[in-house]
Order: C-alpha cells, then sequence, then structure tokens
C-alpha cells in the first residue's frame, strides 16, 4: 500500500518552499529576504519531519530558523538593508 | 537569594518530565542534573519571590484565568471584530495610551499579552517607567487613559493581580 | 506505465533540483554577499532533504530508527529492520547542520569585517573599488 | 550582462532537470526511495542493541547515536574539529575586541520590557531542552550535536534580546565559555583515549575480541546507556554549546562597541 496522504503534503509543502525560495532570491529587501528564508527553513522542517529524520528535525529547526535568521538580522543590521541589483 | 534558584530546580525538574513523559530511575537520576544546569544559568532572574511560585492558589487561579480567557473573553472579541468587518457595528481605530497599576514584570507582560491575543486591540509600545501602554484600538472613542482602561484591561485586571501579584 | 506514486516522487524530486538550481542561481548571480549566504543555506538544507530522501523507504508501515524495545531479541529486531528507515543519511545530515552553522557565522563576521574595509558588501563595487585601488597603484 | 544572467540560469535548470530525469525515469541509480533498505543501513539497525551479538553492538536503540559515536566515531571526531576550526577562525576575526573593555553606556539598548520579560523563560526551557538531548541522545532523538545547537539558542537570544551586560551579570563571560569549551574536550578525548589505558583499542564502546574493557552498558535500571556514547554525547554537548556560546558573545561585543559609531 501507497501512504499517498504524505506524498500530497510532501508535494504541497515543497511547492511552497519552490515558491519561497524564488521569493527570496529575487527579493532586494535583505530583511524581508531573511522573513522568507525562515519560512522555507519551516517547510523544510516539516518535510524532514514526514521523512522520518527526528534527529534533523531537532537539530534544524534550532539552527536554520532560529540562529540563522539572528545572526543575518544581525549583518543586516551592522551593513547594508537593500541590494542594487 | 538562594530559595530562588531551588524553586527554579524544582520546576525544571517537573518540565523535564512533562517533556519526556517517561518515568524509570534513569530519568529520576538525569533529571536533577539537567534542571541544575539551567537553574544555576537562569535561576536568579526568573522568578523574584519564590514563595509566591509554589502557591496552589495561584495555580488554580491561573488555570480559570485560562478558562475564561479562552472560553469567554476572546469568542466575544471575536464576535465583536467580526460584526465590524461585516458593517453592523461602528469601528474608530486609534492608538490610545492606557495606565496600569502592576508592580511585578509577569503581571505586565501577562497582561499586555491578553491585550494583544484579544481581536481588536494590539499592544504597540509599552512605558514601564510611567506604566502605560500604548494599545492599538479598534473603538476608540475616548482618549482618556483612566476610561481605556476601565474598557480594555478591567476584565483582565482582577485575575491577573490575584495571579502574579500580592 | 507510472502508477499514482511514482508520479507524485517524481514531481517531489524534479521540486528539490529546482530549488538546488534557484539557490545555486542567486549563489552565482546576485552580487550581495549577505543574499550569497543566505542561499548557500538553503542549498545546504535541500541537500539534507535529498539526504532524508535516500534514506527513506517507500513502503507504508514506515518507523523511524529508534527502537523502542530495550532488551530486544532476533523476532522484534527482524520486525523492526523490516519497518525502519535508513539510519546513516541523517547521520552524515546532523555533524553537517551543525558545521554549517559555523562557518555560516565564520562566513557572516567575514562578511561584516569586508563591509568595514569597502564600505559595501556589492561584489560588483567591491571589484571595481579594487580594480581603481589597483590603478592607482600602477 | 542580464543575458549572461538568463543563459547561466537556464544552464542550471537544464542541467538539474536533466539529472534528475536520469535518476527518476531512466532508473541510472535506481529510484530516490528505495522498498528495501541497503545493506549497510540494514547491518547498522541489526548490530546497534541486539544481545546476541556481544562484539557488535553498541547499546544504544537510537540509530544515529550508535552510528555517529560508536561505528563512525573517528569520523565524527574529525568533523568536531572542523567545527571548531571553523568557531576559532570566526573568533579570530574580532580577536582584539574580544578582549577589550566594553565601553559602559548608562542606556539600556535591547528589546521591550514584554520581550525581556518574556525571553527569561524562553531562555530558561531553551537551557532544559537541550541539555536534555544531551543527556538522553542515547534513547530518543537528541545527541551531542543537537543539543549544542539548540542550547547556540540562548545566547542569541540573550545577546539580542538583552545586551551583552545581561550575560556577564548572568556569568556568560567569554573566558568562561571558552574555558567551558576546552575542559569539556579534553574530557571528550578523555573518553576516548580510557579504552586505550586500560588496554583495548582507541574509541572502544563494548568488550571486542582481544579486549574485555567496556563502559557500562546499562543504567541500573537497565534503561541503555549506550556505553561511551552517553559521555561522549554529554561532553560534546557542552564543548559545542560554549563554542557558539563564545562565537555569540563576539556578536554581543562587535554590537555594543559599533552602536555609536
Amino acid at each position: 500500500m501507497i501512504p499517498v496522504l504524505h506524498l500530497v503534503m510532501l508535494a504541497v509543502i515543497l511547492g511552497v518552499s519552490f515558491i519561497t525560495i524564488f521569493l527570496m532570491v529575487f527579493e532586494r529587501d535583505l530583511l524581508k529576504m531573511i522573513v522568507l528564508s525562515a519560512a522555507q527553513s519551516t517547510f523544510y522542517a516539516i518535510v524532514l519531519y514526514i521523512l522520518l529524520v527526528p534527529d534533523v528535525v531537532l537539530a534544524y529547526i534550532a539552527v536554520a530558523v532560529g540562529i540563522y535568521t539572528a545572526l543575518l538580522m544581525f549583518a543586516v543590521k551592522k551593513t547594508e538593508r537593500f541590494e542594487e541589483a | 537569594m538562594r530559595a530562588r534558584y531551588i524553586a527554579v530546580w524544582l520546576a525544571g525538574i517537573f518540565i523535564y518530565f512533562l517533556i519526556v513523559a517517561r518515568i524509570t530511575l534513569f530519568d529520576l537520576v538525569v533529571a536533577p542534573i539537567i534542571s541544575m544546569v539551567a537553574a544555576l544559568i537562569m535561576g536568579g532572574e526568573v522568578v523574584k519571590k519564590p514563595y509566591k511560585a509554589f502557591s496552589p492558589k495561584r495555580w488554580l487561579y491561573g488555570l480559570a484565568y485560562m478558562l475564561y480567557y479562552l472560553l469567554i473573553v476572546e469568542p466575544t472579541c471575536h464576535l465583536r471584530v467580526a460584526s465590524m468587518v461585516l458593517g453592523l457595528r461602528d469601528y474608530r481605530p486609534d492608538i490610545v495610551e492606557v495606565s496600569f497599576d502592576y508592580r511585578t514584570d509577569y503581571a505586565i507582560a501577562a497582561t499586555a499579552n491578553s491585550i494583544t491575543n484579544t481581536p481588536g486591540t494590539i499592544v504597540v509600545d509599552i512605558d514601564p517607567r510611567n506604566k502605560k501602554y500604548y494599545v492599538h484600538w479598534l473603538e476608540a472613542y475616548t482618549r482618556d487613559p483612566r476610561v481605556a482602561r476601565e474598557k480594555i484591561i478591567s476584565v483582565f485586571d482582577k485575575w491577573i493581580k490575584r495571579i502574579f501579584e500580592d | 506505465m507510472m502508477g499514482i506514486g511514482e508520479v507524485f516522487w517524481l514531481y517531489i524530486w524534479l521540486i528539490i533540483m529546482a530549488n538546488m538550481g534557484l539557490a545555486i542561481y542567486g549563489l552565482i548571480m546576485r552580487p550581495n554577499i549577505l543574499k550569497k549566504i543566505a542561499c548557500l543555506t538553503v542549498l545546504a538544507d535541500t541537500s539534507f532533504i535529498v539526504l532524508a530522501f535516500i534514506g527513506y523507504r517507500f513502503k507504508y508501515p514506515v518507523s523511524p530508527y529508534i527502537m523502542t524495545n530495550w532488551a530486544p531479541n532476533n523476532a522484534t529486531i527482524t520486525h523492526f529492520i523490516s519497518e525502519s528507515v535508513d539510519p546513516l543519511p541523517p547521520t552524515l545530515t546532523i555533524t553537517a547542520v551543525v558545521i554549517n552553522l559555523s562557518i555560516t557565522i565564520l562566513l557572516v563576521f567575514l562578511a561584516i569585517r569586508l563591509y568595514e574595509v569597502y564600505g559595501t558588501l556589492d561584489v560588483k563595487k567591491i571589484a571595481m573599488i579594487k580594480k581603481e585601488l589597483r590603478g592607482g597603484e600602477k | 550582462m542580464r543575458v549572461t544572467g538568463l543563459i547561466a540560469a537556464i544552464s542550471i535548470l537544464i542541467v538539474l532537470f536533466a539529472l534528475a530525469y536520469g535518476l527518476v525515469v531512466l532508473g541510472i541509480s535506481g529510484p530516490p526511495a528505495p522498498v528495501k533498505l541497503r545493506l549497510l543501513g540494514e547491518k547498522y539497525l541489526y548490530y546497534m542493541i541486539n544481545p546476541a551479538t556481544k562484539y557488535f553492538t553498541a547499546e544504544s536503540p537510537e540509530g544515529v547515536s550508535a552510528i555517529l559515536w560508536d561505528y563512525r566515531g573517528l569520523d565524527t571526531l574529525y568533523e568536531t574539529m572542523v567545527l571548531f576550526g571553523a568557531i576559532i577562525g570566526a573568533i579570530l576575526v574580532y580577536r582584539e575586541y574580544l578582549y577589550s573593555e566594553p565601553r559602559k553606556t548608562g542606556k539600556i539598548y535591547g528589546l521591550s520590557h514584554i520581550v525581556r520579560t518574556v525571553s527569561k523563560i524562553i531562555i530558561w526551557l531553551t537551557i532544559i531542552i537541550a541539555v536534555a538531548f544531551g543527556f538522553t541522545g542515547q534513547i530518543t532523538p537528541g545527541g551531542g550535536f543537537i543539543g549544542g545547537a539548540a542550547f547556540a539558542v540562548a545566547p542569541v537570544l540573550l545577546v539580542l534580546v538583552y545586551t551583552l551586560g545581561y550575560a556577564r551579570r548572568l556569568g556568560l563571560t567569554h573566558r568562561r565559555a571558552l574555558l567551558l569549551r576546552a575542559s569539556f574536550l579534553l574530557l571528550l578525548l578523555l573518553v576516548i583515549v580510557t579504552p586505550l589505558i586500560a588496554g583495548g583499542y582507541i574509541f572502544q564502546n563494548q568488550a571486542k575480541p582481544g579486549s574485555a574493557f567496556s563502559f557500562p552498558g546499562r543504567f541500573i535500571d537497565s534503561t541503555p546507556l549506550g556505553g561511551s556514547i552517553f559521555f561522549l554525547n554529554l561532553f560534546e554537548l557542552f564543548a559545542v554549546a560554549g563554542a557558539f556560546t563564545v562565537a555569540f558573545i563576539l556578536l554581543g561585543v562587535i554590537a555594543s562597541l559599533k552602536e555609536g559609531e
């Protein structure tokens, strides 16, 4: 038997994460970019949870959602906010 | 001074068992050590008056406040905002000053979070020295801090005082 | 012909590859160094997802790699193996997550230093400033 | 310039899609998620807590911890070295600020009163959960690296929500964090070398042929300890936490030094 429900959830969440990464890469305001990056990390954490790797989820949520966001926000505060593209 | 650390330590042990949801001898040995690490770092800051943390009356008031808040206060506020959205009710959004008279940090934070969590009111900023919240309010027909206080936080006031204040 | 499960796998795999492609695009083409760092973390995270996919099993009763029976015998172990996912990819991933964090800290500190030196984080502007400096020396 | 970017994007996407198509449809290396386990993973799962195979067991019901600190222990040791190399590199970039005294300003920076009150509890809970990950890494998801990464949230919150002065008031200085990191790394090395002193092999956990030495595999009530896995997880937790605390204290130092300029 195939767990189709899990696959549907995976497909939807990965699709949303694709949109988030797309917006993130082409965003000029770096603060918005960081918020989008945190959203992408949340979706990825859900994907990792569905794929049954609890250790990685525990480490990943703390690092990617918490610390990367704080670190990059700090760096934006110390440097410049807008990217000239 | 020492009692603060012990209070935080005991609370930490309780939280450890809440997380792991399992009681074996291993956990009974390990939990005090884990809780001790956290208490040594944050123990002096989390509680200021340890005897207050161990009064069952305050816990019961906290539980009752949670039920009252979730079952009565929040649904009525939701209904009010929903009627505003549907055009059945007038609204006048503005930022007003609301005075408070709490002394403990937790009472201030709990009231601010209660105000923010109900739809229609959001605490935008706080001035702890002059004891004032700056609240974005959808029905700001008055600008008097005392009247606003009567309208906004009198619902939570007596509960919060019983839970966190003397 | 492919069943519904295979179609889903194909779709999921393609999206992962597209995410990787976007991250590589941002890493190469966007000028700001902080955006490059963020794209690098996205690339690494996508590779973690790929690793988790490699370890996953495409069958129904599937469980994580943690044995709940602490005094197992041969039968329970065989049953556990028949359901469990592969523990090796997450093992590789965990150290990668933490090392990625430390390397990102290093990169952010270097980026702040770079801003102090050049006054900008745009690599094109930095290249221009460097070219001017070199021309001035000659 | 724009055309170059477009070409680069299209070529990257074409390469990746070709890779994906080849992997999934043509079956170059089989489907991405197989139904059967690979042989190596199956062997690890079979041996990790198996009383029947005395010389191969790791006495840890958690597969990741067993592989991380027993079967592939040396890999993990070198990965730990990479981690500390990166952290030391980050510290070296701003080393001169770390040892300078912070400027004393009367004004208190940091976020608002409410955020600070709530963050107190959050930091406390974070520390409990992170240390619990380290202590119970051999029976539930968690372990040294995970606990260390979770612990690192606490100094981040301390430095960004409060200020560095508050962290110093709590006794979190960079000297103490460095001491913590160094001493727990030494303890980690001690655990690795202990079997060698007792006449066994380096990185030995349970008894092997030719060496009867083994770390305690079970607690008194037969909760699995995983032998050296328990100690290595624990020491790794505090070493990683100390390293990240130094890095984020340095972050706070940079913030406080450059605030007025």
